[in-house]
């Protein structure tokens, strides 16, 4: 009998199994088990020859039911036997409870669910509250505040940042710091250069870095009128920058 | 207060989410007892009879919904904003939802699948949240359902979940099967 | 059709915009005539006097929105919203959860953007606390996450928070990002 079947129709070795045992009309508490074995090894086997990747636990199955097998054919050891429980019997509750959930995630389906079945109202609470744009705010829960760690961490590589703290006093790293900042934000303000309460070393180093990078002609300094802002902006595409920014000991400071 | 039905009636309609009694008891700054006196006359008023929209319990809270029904012709209107979930999603979330705290190696031990990635998209969809860590060796994360999760299935709390079927094809001599225990599953990882 | 009226309420409850005459029109198939009546029949039934929203005509459609007069009140819907907080206000409590004691100056680097407004707002709601100042030139003040953090976020102490590590292990695609462990990060300060 040839079955079509792939095994990314089935959420696991489980729902497979399942299928095999309804297909062929068998009582789940009296598994006959050497049928079903071939059946599952042969899809195992079909799927091998169509170079499929497999997973894991689908061949994990496959090696518990040839377990079991081998166990149901070994000749009868009485004195074990009043003690051993059937072979297949922890296969069979797990599949009982395996089955229990699948037939909860069919009445999940099966609920009216929200956006699909049944609607809220669209209404924008901001559109009749000035100003108060609450589009931005996110659920908040563990799982959110660990997510929100992680991405800082996916989208900046964590070596840039060691880095700089290891030895937060060094010309070179705050010149690679502010030029990145620069070409992320096109322009900044001479103060927004100073970022936070920085300590007086700190201070410093950052106007060498920045005078650093002036020098260097990769920042250009704009002002409109006398003491008005002082605005920085690169004067090289910010591709360039990795190939422009100078080496570490090339900077008399270090 | 003249217009506490008002009130409530906007606030209601205006929230994101279900409110519940005690958000609006805080919200109207009202005795609770009239609080919900006037919620459930508007209950009373917004029955899903003949209309196309009612007064929901839900998720522990009081929000208006479009009656049942409505989903295919209402369907024009929401392109992509429902939540479409796997068959792989349903099962993770039936089994945490019936089961809850419960484990990763829980759930793929009751699975038989690794179910990170599923858990992850879960998570990502606000159907699941981290309840704290397990009292166990290697302190594993503990997941339940989220509030949202009840906002999408309609539910008023947990409690509301259908009971899981007794095993099908039920077979006298089974019944003593017990489901497996957390406690059971745990030696099994 | 039978229940028209219940189609058409339904609809103009679930948009998102207002609906129009001709929209309402080739949404429910249905003749313009009878379209209309049923509108008109709508509009009246909900009326402003006395409710807390209404069938308004809006940008040539027709839309329920809130009665005048609910803004008052609606706003501390938006103010007292207990479960939420901007992405920039999470991210900058997750920094802080994670490396306490950290700096601004720490933050504001992890973050690439000024965060003195977000963390000022995090103080006043009670989520952080000044835990001293650190030990480095200049003195910068060190912040930490505060007791009605753990509350908020259901954490008996800080041991509960998932370290990355577990969390990554959900998706083995996200391993290449390649956290830090708090721990870890200890060392680096």
């Amino acid at each position: 009998m040839a079955i079509e079947i792939h095994l990314k129709n089935f959420t696991g070795p489980l729902d497979l199994l399942l299928h095999l045992i309804k297909s062929h009309e068998m009582d789940i508490y009296d598994i006959r088990i050497v049928e079903i074995t071939e059946q599952y090894l042969n899809i195992i086997d079909q799927m091998k020859q169509l170079d499929l990747d497999i997973a894991g636990e689908f061949l994990l199955m496959a090696a518990t039911l040839i377990h079991i097998k081998s166990r149901l054919l070994l000749p009868i050891n009485d004195e074990l036997e009043a003690e051993d429980e059937d072979p297949r019997a922890e296969l069979v509750r797990r599949l009982l409870e395996y089955q229990r959930y699948k037939d909860a995630a069919e009445m999940f389906q099966q609920l009216p669910q929200l956006e699909r079945d049944v609607f809220t109202s669209q209404f924008q609470l901001s559109n009749i509250l000035d100003g108060d744009d609450m589009s931005d705010d996110v659920a908040i829960g563990v799982y959110q505040l660990a997510d929100a760690f992680h991405r800082l961490f996916k989208d900046k590589p964590p070596e840039v940042f060691h880095e700089v703290v290891r030895e937060s006093l060094s010309v070179a790293d705050y010149v690679a710091q502010i030029s990145h900042r620069l070409a992320e934000k096109k322009r900044l303000s001479f103060r927004e250069i100073f970022p936070g309460k920085l300590g007086r070393l700190e201070l410093i180093v950052t106007f060498l870095a920045t005078l650093e990078l002036v020098k260097l002609r990769i920042v250009k300094i704009d002002q409109v009128d006398d003491f008005s802002e002082i605005w920085l902006t690169l004067a090289v595409p910010a591709d360039q920058l990795p190939s422009l920014s100078p080496e570490q000991d090339l900077l008399a400071y270090g | 207060m003249d217009n506490l039905r008002q009130v409530i009636e906007a606030f209601i309609f205006a929230a994101e989410t279900p409110l519940s009694l005690d958000r609006l008891t805080t919200l109207t700054e009202q005795p609770r007892g009239q609080v919900k006196q006037t919620v459930e006359s508007l209950l009373s008023d917004y029955q899903p009879a003949g209309r196309g929209f009612y007064l929901a319990e839900v998720a522990g809270g009081y929000q208006f919904r479009t009656v049942e029904g409505m989903g295919p012709w209402l369907k024009q209107l929401a392109k992509d904003r429902a939540t479409r979930l796997s068959r792989a999603a349903l099962e993770t979330l039936a089994i945490i939802a019936y089961r809850q705290p419960a484990t990763r190696a829980e759930v793929e031990f009751l699975r038989g699948v690794d179910s990170g990635g599923v858990m992850k998209t879960l998570l990502d969809k606000n159907l699941l949240r981290i309840l704290g860590k397990k009292d166990v060796p290697g302190r594993p994360l503990m997941y339940g359902t989220s509030r949202h999760f009840l906002e999408l299935f309609g539910l008023r709390d947990l409690k509301d979940l259908p009971t899981l079927k007794e095993f099908t094809a039920l077979d006298p001599e089974m019944i003593e099967a017990e489901p497996l225990e957390p406690a059971q599953l745990e030696d099994k990882n």
